[in-house]
């Protein structure tokens, strides 16, 4: 009996050592990549941030020092409409998808949530410059519609997701109760999905905070100081990130740096919070 | 426990507010779903419609030109849709086989704990703004590729036209490089859940056999998920070519064709981007929503086929036959 | 004159077997007349006629595909739930029409429960899930009183009265069973529908499931689809057997015999029943 | 813990098997007495009274084949179900012999007996009464010993019988007495083979605690 | 279709029964020869060999107590088990009282018998040969309509038997003849007991066809 | 002297009951000794001895959680895959350590094969469900061959010969079970595990791979983990029970008997054995 194989069983192994060690070497490169973008982000941009400088109004051009209060306020604004519209619409088209909807209707209104999705927001800001901003100034709404039209779908997504893991057997639990359809679904099954809507939330609201293009044509014309009106263009960080990316003054680099890192900052934690919270909901769920 | 049912109640009565409840839940939610069809649908009308000026003017011919010149007044796509489409290639050949190698770290080899941690790396590298990653490859990746990477193509395959030409900070090298660094984490999120989503039994299955792990991955799990790969890495390619900021940043801009990757560039994205201030004429903003449209239409495309190739895949997994 | 011993007139010997169901004392609870049933143009079961007896445990057999789970969600209306779901002919449910015009499903189901082959507690505590549809019911009144006699009724009280506010998932999978059993009964229904109730779960759970049903049997008509054999000569009073049968409808369930329990298992009276019980098959 | 449905029909099956018992000593004590004082009337009551013992034995039959095709008995309880079913048949059979005692006093009812064979008669019933009682408190009790113990009581029975038919030869001159000599000589066989069954079911009682079968005599051999 | 291995099982059970009764037959056939002979070796022979019925009857008990705990037969294939499991207990019985005459034929080899008498246990024997036959073949064939004939021939032997009765009462009187006489009795009765066993197969039979079980005629009423 | 019948002596008697393996004339497969097995700290089977023999079908039941899978993953070393797996022990396969240095996973199981509970059928065509290990394993001559004799052995050729193009996934539940048998099988090992392979098949399904296991018997080892008792006494030659017992360890699964499987349903020698067979517990 001889349990030790062959000399081709050699060579199998051998094949097998070589797939492995190459997965795991693309799996290092793509952490290394990461570190190395967050480290050099990190290592320039941490010296210029400081209390003022995330308190104090825009520098005047061409002037040294002040901050980014109003990128902060005015990303803020923007992204809370933007969540305050997408966020009930997307759990609605999510229950009709996954509730209610016909197989056909269900399909194609499941196409046109993928297509917004793979949507390229420089379009989502073409769109909302033709809608709202040719012939006006540019305004907050705009930019506001724009980052909605970003967070629909993958909040609608989001909730599919955990309305799908809310098993069809305690549906029919609570229909074979003699529950009605809207208290099954107010009382069943969105409680139990209510964790993963708010977690896909967040991911949506850290994407939508980092998105430039669709801010672009609606709402990078703007003053140096807070703005609350969303009638008016909102300072907001990405923007101001991507001007002074294209600047060349080194201060300016320095400054998006800055600016950058909390942007990054504020991404890396919430995403990877929510992502973590995900992945344990997504397990209990099973 | 009740007696003999009382027949008239099974017919309703004080299920008034039941029936009420179904009806508005589902007119609400419809009317949502409604909202994404016609969502869709007015995007592309208000995109063609600010077209329209750039459609009457130039015609189909718009595609193949190749100018851009708001002094006199004509414009075209060509340059913009060979940066697309070299760009994105570039980062569909570096993004690939790497995202499928991540995958299948995450999904099969590695250890339970690492899985957890090294997967929220690789989709945190996904989570940064592009706008981010942009400024660090025009003041970081550019002039380390222009330094240490691009000579050393240039030197080793130079006589190849596409790596002639003087290594350059910025360009479409660079815009591809970067965008391989969007689009892997896109591609290998998906391909792991795809893995992931291959049943433990089939694998088991496999190794009972007595098959290798790698030879379990190839023939069970890499052979059973290979049209959603593809439908993964056409995902990506919608990525690739839809972004704006990121590439308008390391791109260089430049409105031609130039057989050197090494040289600045342009995409569709990146030239809308570019122009968000500097647009004069109305001829010239109608032709920046050519662009967009053609942009669109290719974006619907890729999306279009990415779900007929899972459509196909979802059936042939469940062997519908 | 004869001593010693005398013959008395015998007192009628008490069966030692299990006591028949006669079914003539028992009130009908169901009549189901020319019942088909189908998905779309695909007929699942055809000309099924079949009355269902009150506090009897009747249990459905078949082979797989045979339409045992169409005809029981019919019998509470679940099947409305499938939208490509189509029926012909009657149910009555004490006389009334169950499809009949103005009949709420959602009624038929509160009186007519069910349980799942796959146990489906609510993601809720203990208490939650019992408590959960007396109150979309209204049936606010003591719900503790109503959530603890459920549970002893249906054998669980004494192993979760102290974890009441622990969640519904921790319990074991028989566990979970007896827990939508006593989800079920919260409501006081009438009907107890179980499709395959305990073919997920071990011998020991299934013989706890099977005792519960012989308990349950004094307040509730009980119908049991079952893939076990056995577990239908075990517990079920009466068995309704249905077989695959084909024509140019395509293949699709009938009822082949129904009859008590010891009658099936012992002789049947149709040849088909008889290939199956023994197992010898097609 | 509850009893299952199964083992309180296994239970009532087993009762009904000792109410059986009781009633076939009911009819052997009734032949007996029927006999002694040669009373056609209560052989008439005895012979009209092993219906009920076949009804009764007819339910426990049909008990078992319910029980089998039911319930699937194994180990313990298939041996029990099968003890059951085997001493069923042989209570039936006791009291079957019963009747034919029974029978057999109708067709001499007119023949003074002769009293010291009547009284050996009277003795060897009493055996084999003693012998079901025995055989019936070992199934109950599960007792090893009790059941095994038949055996000696069977020996008295069947040297009673030898000595019997010795007897019988002597006086069988006598013709007065031929026929009813010769008819109880056939009595005497008979709660003989009362004595073998008993010991067959402290056989059943046997095999259902050894879970295996053995002969405590072999039966060929025997009387 | 294949046959299962629990069918194949069921055969060979119904197999080695019909086996046990040719091994009854050859048994009686033995013992009638013995006694018409009185060949006491033969006698000795036949009650030798019914250590090989016993063993086939325990053999077949097993079997189905096998059967029983592992198949868990239900329906026709549970009646076939049972009526296996009754007819085995039968045909035991009757290779016993083949020993019981062969051990009779021993006890009186020295006596020279009454030619008539032994010519009338002769037709006896035939009969019950020729209802044992009837009874395994209604079995085989599951022939119903064989198996109720077996009341009707039971009846002839019923009747020899009483008719021996009324015969040996007439020449027990003569002294070298009496033990004789007495030990025949017994065998006419055995004789006529071999019958009623037939029909009892022959009524496990109609049970295992019909599902239902009744006695042909009530035994405590017969002979 | 006899004349008319004389009394041969007897042929002896042909057994009429399921033929008895007789172990001792079955060489000995699997050799396990003192075998404890566990995930992280916690202990699923311990103090486990036992010897499997060769074309013999051994069942092992026991209550759920009693390491009845750990076990059977044990045999091929499929438990490897878990990383928190644990054991203690030897298991010797012909003699050889199964653990031992050198041994190498791959290859035991390839000799040794194992069917689950659910069935597996890789997403290809019928015909490179079978044929996909040999290629694997370069066992690449006569492939049709192979592959024809696997199906036939597994009693599946007849009704996939005109469609081995075909996805195997569009065959039904039993037949599927069967072609993870014909899959396992065309590799050609020394021993098949089951572990549960009919507890999601219906009656008919079962009893085919119930059919199919008795003619396997001829050329294979088999091993079977059955919730389903009858399942057991119906296949099995002999019986492993397993039960839970529990100390300081925690609870872990024991071997409680080993027997011929008419000897464990009959006349088991543990009490806890028979409490079990007979559905007593606890
Ligand atoms: N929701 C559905 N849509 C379409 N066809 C269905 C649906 N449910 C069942 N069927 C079909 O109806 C027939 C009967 O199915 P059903 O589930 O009632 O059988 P069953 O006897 O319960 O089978 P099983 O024993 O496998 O549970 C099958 O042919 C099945 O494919
Ligand atoms: N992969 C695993 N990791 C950790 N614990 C495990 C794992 N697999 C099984 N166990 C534990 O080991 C014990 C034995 O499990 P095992 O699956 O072997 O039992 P089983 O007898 O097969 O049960 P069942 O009848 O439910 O299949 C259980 O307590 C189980 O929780
Ligand atoms: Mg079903
Ligand atoms: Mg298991
Ligand atoms: O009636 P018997 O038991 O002696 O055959």
């Amino acid at each position: 009996m001889n349990l030790q194989g062959d000399r081709r069983l050699r060579r199998r192994r051998i094949v097998n050592r070589l797939a492995e060690g190459s997965a795991t070497v693309a799996a290092l490169l793509a952490v290394l990549v990461l570190g190395i973008v967050v480290w050099s982000i990190a290592k320039r941009g941490a010296g210029e941030l400081s209390w003022g400088f995330l308190t104090k109004d825009l520098p005047l051009f061409g002037q040294p020092g002040g901050g980014i209060a109003p990128l902060l306020v005015g990303s803020a604004l923007l992204v809370g409409i933007a969540t305050a519209i997408a966020l009930p619409v997307a759990v609605l088209i999510a229950v009709f998808l996954e509730e209610f909807a016909s197989p056909r209707v269900g399909a194609a209104i499941q196409l046109c949530v993928d297509l917004l999705n793979g949507l390229p927001s420089i379009i989502i800001g073409v769109f909302v410059f033709g809608l709202l901003v040719y012939g006006h100034p540019q305004n907050g709404w705009a930019g506001s519609v724009g980052l909605s039209i970003v967070m629909l779908p993958l909040v609608t997504r989001a909730t599919q997701e955990v309305l799908r893991l809310v098993p069809t057997s305690q549906r029919e639990g609570a229909l074979a109760l003699g529950a009605s359809r809207w208290r099954t679904v107010l009382g069943i099954t969105l409680p139990s999905a209510a964790g993963g809507i708010l977690t896909g939330t967040v991911l949506a609201v850290a994407r939508a905070v980092g998105e430039t293009a669709p801010l672009l044509f609606a709402t990078s014309i703007f003053g140096r100081t807070i703005e609350w009106n969303p009638g008016h263009a909102l300072p907001n960080l990405p923007v101001q990130i991507f001007i002074w990316s294209e600047s060349d003054l080194p201060e300016d680099h320095a400054r998006a740096w800055a600016s950058a890192l909390v942007l990054l900052i504020f991404v890396l934690v919430t995403s990877l919070t929510a992502r973590l919270v995900l992945a344990r909901t997504r397990r209990r769920m099973g | 426990m009740s007696a003999v049912p009382m027949t008239q109640e099974l017919r309703g009565g004080r299920r008034l507010r039941d029936r009420f409840g179904d009806r508005l839940l589902l007119i609400v939610t419809s009317a949502a779903g409604l909202g994404a069809v016609v969502l869709i649908g007015f995007i592309a009308y208000k995109v063609i419609r600010g077209a329209h000026l750039a459609l009457s003017t130039f015609g189909l011919p718009f595609v193949w030109h190749t100018a851009w010149d708001t002094n006199k007044n004509v414009f075209g796509a060509a340059p913009g849709l060979y940066g697309t489409a070299v760009t994105s290639l570039i980062a569909l050949l570096i993004a690939t086989p790497l995202a499928l190698g991540i995958a299948l770290f995450l999904s099969e080899l590695a250890p339970r704990s690492l899985r957890l941690v090294v997967g929220s790396l690789v989709e945190t590298l996904a989570a940064i703004p592009s706008v981010v990653l942009g400024l660090w490859g025009i003041l970081v990746l550019g002039p380390f590729l222009a330094d240490h990477v691009e000579p050393w193509l240039h030197n080793s395959f130079g006589f190849l036209p596409i790596f002639s030409g003087t290594p350059q900070s910025s360009g479409i090298f660079v815009a591809g490089v970067i965008l391989a660094i969007m689009v892997v984490p896109i591609v290998a999120s998906v391909c792991r859940e795809l893995f992931l989503s291959v049943p433990p039994e089939l694998e088991e299955g496999a190794l009972a056999l007595g098959a290798t792990r790698w030879e379990m991955v190839r023939g069970v799990v890499l052979s059973s998920s290979r049209p959603g790969i593809g439908a993964a890495v056409i995902l990506g390619l919608g990525r690739a070519l839809g972004e704006a900021i990121a590439v308008t940043q390391v791109i260089g801009a430049g409105w031609f064709i130039r057989s050197s990757l090494f040289a600045p560039g342009d995409t569709l994205a990146s030239r809308i981007a570019g122009q968000y201030q500097g647009a004069v004429s109305k001829l010239q903003i109608a032709s920046l929503f050519y662009l967009a449209a053609i942009l669109l239409v290719i974006g619907l495309l890729t999306n279009l086929l990415a779900q007929i190739v899972v459509k196909r895949f979802a059936f042939q997994r469940t062997g519908g036959s | 004159m004869s001593q010693g011993v005398t013959m008395p007139p015998m007192r009628p010997v008490d069966v030692a077997v299990r006591q028949e169901t006669e079914s003539q004392t028992h009130e009908t609870v169901f009549d189901i007349q020319g019942l088909q049933a189908g998905y779309g143009s695909n007929v699942a079961i055809k000309g099924v006629d079949l009355e269902i007896y009150r506090n009897v445990i009747t249990a459905v057999i078949g082979p797989s595909g045979c339409g045992k789970s169409t005809f029981i969600r019919c019998l509470n209306r679940m099947n409305d739930e499938v939208p490509s779901f189509r029926h012909e002919g009657t149910i009555l449910y004490h006389g009334v029409d169950l499809y009949g015009d103005g009949v709420e499903p959602v009624e038929v189901r509160r009186r007519i429960g069910m349980v799942f082959q796959k146990a489906n507690p609510f993601p809720k505590t203990i208490y939650d899930n019992v408590a959960w549809a007396p109150r979309v019911l209204g049936l606010k009144k003591d719900l503790d009183e109503r959530v603890e006699k459920a549970l002893q009724s249906a054998a669980l009280w004494d192993e979760v009265k102290d974890r009441l506010k622990r969640s519904a998932l921790s319990l074991s999978g028989g566990q979970q069973q007896r827990l939508c059993i006593a989800r079920a009964i919260a409501i006081e229904p009438e009907v107890l529908l179980l499709d395959e109730p305990a073919s997920a779960l071990d011998p020991i759970a299934t013989q706890r499931i099977e005792e519960l049903m012989q308990s349950l049997k004094q307040d509730y008509t009980i119908v049991i689809v079952t893939h076990n054999m056995q577990q239908a000569a075990r517990v079920a009073d009466r068995t309704a057997f249905f077989s695959i049968d084909s024509d140019e409808d395509g293949r699709y369930g009938v009822l082949v015999e129904y009859d008590e329990t010891p009658k099936i298992f012992t002789a049947p009276s149709d040849r088909r029943t008889e290939d199956y019980v023994t197992g010898r098959f097609g | 813990m509850l009893r299952s449905p199964f083992q309180e029909e296994l239970d009532q099956l087993e009762a009904s098997l000792q109410e059986e018992g009781a009633l076939v000593l009911r009819v052997l004590r009734g032949a007996l007495n029927a006999l002694a004082q040669r009373d056609v009337e209560l052989a008439d009551d005895v012979i009209a009274f092993d219906d009920d013992v076949d009804r009764r034995y007819l339910q426990i039959e049909q008990g078992i084949e319910h029980l089998l095709a039911l319930q699937t008995p194994v180990a313990i309880d298939l041996r029990l179900v099968l003890a059951i079913l085997h001493t069923n048949l042989h209570l039936e059979r006791m009291a079957d012999y019963g009747v034919t005692v029974a029978k057999l006093t109708k067709l001499v009812a007119d023949v003074e007996p002769d009293p010291l064979l009547l009284q050996s008669l009277e003795e060897m019933g009493e055996r084999a009464e003693e012998m079901i009682r025995v055989a019936l408190d070992a199934f109950a009790n599960r007792d090893l010993e009790a059941a095994e113990s038949l055996v000696e009581l069977d020996e008295l029975i069947d040297r009673s019988n030898r000595r019997f038919v010795d007897r019988v030869v002597e006086i069988v001159g006598e013709p007065g007495m031929r026929e009813w000599a010769l008819r109880m000589v056939v009595v005497s066989r008979t709660l003989e083979r009362i004595g073998d069954h008993a010991v067959d079911i402290g056989e059943q009682v046997a095999y259902l605690l050894t879970a295996e079968f053995r002969e405590f005599t072999d039966a060929s051999h025997r009387g």
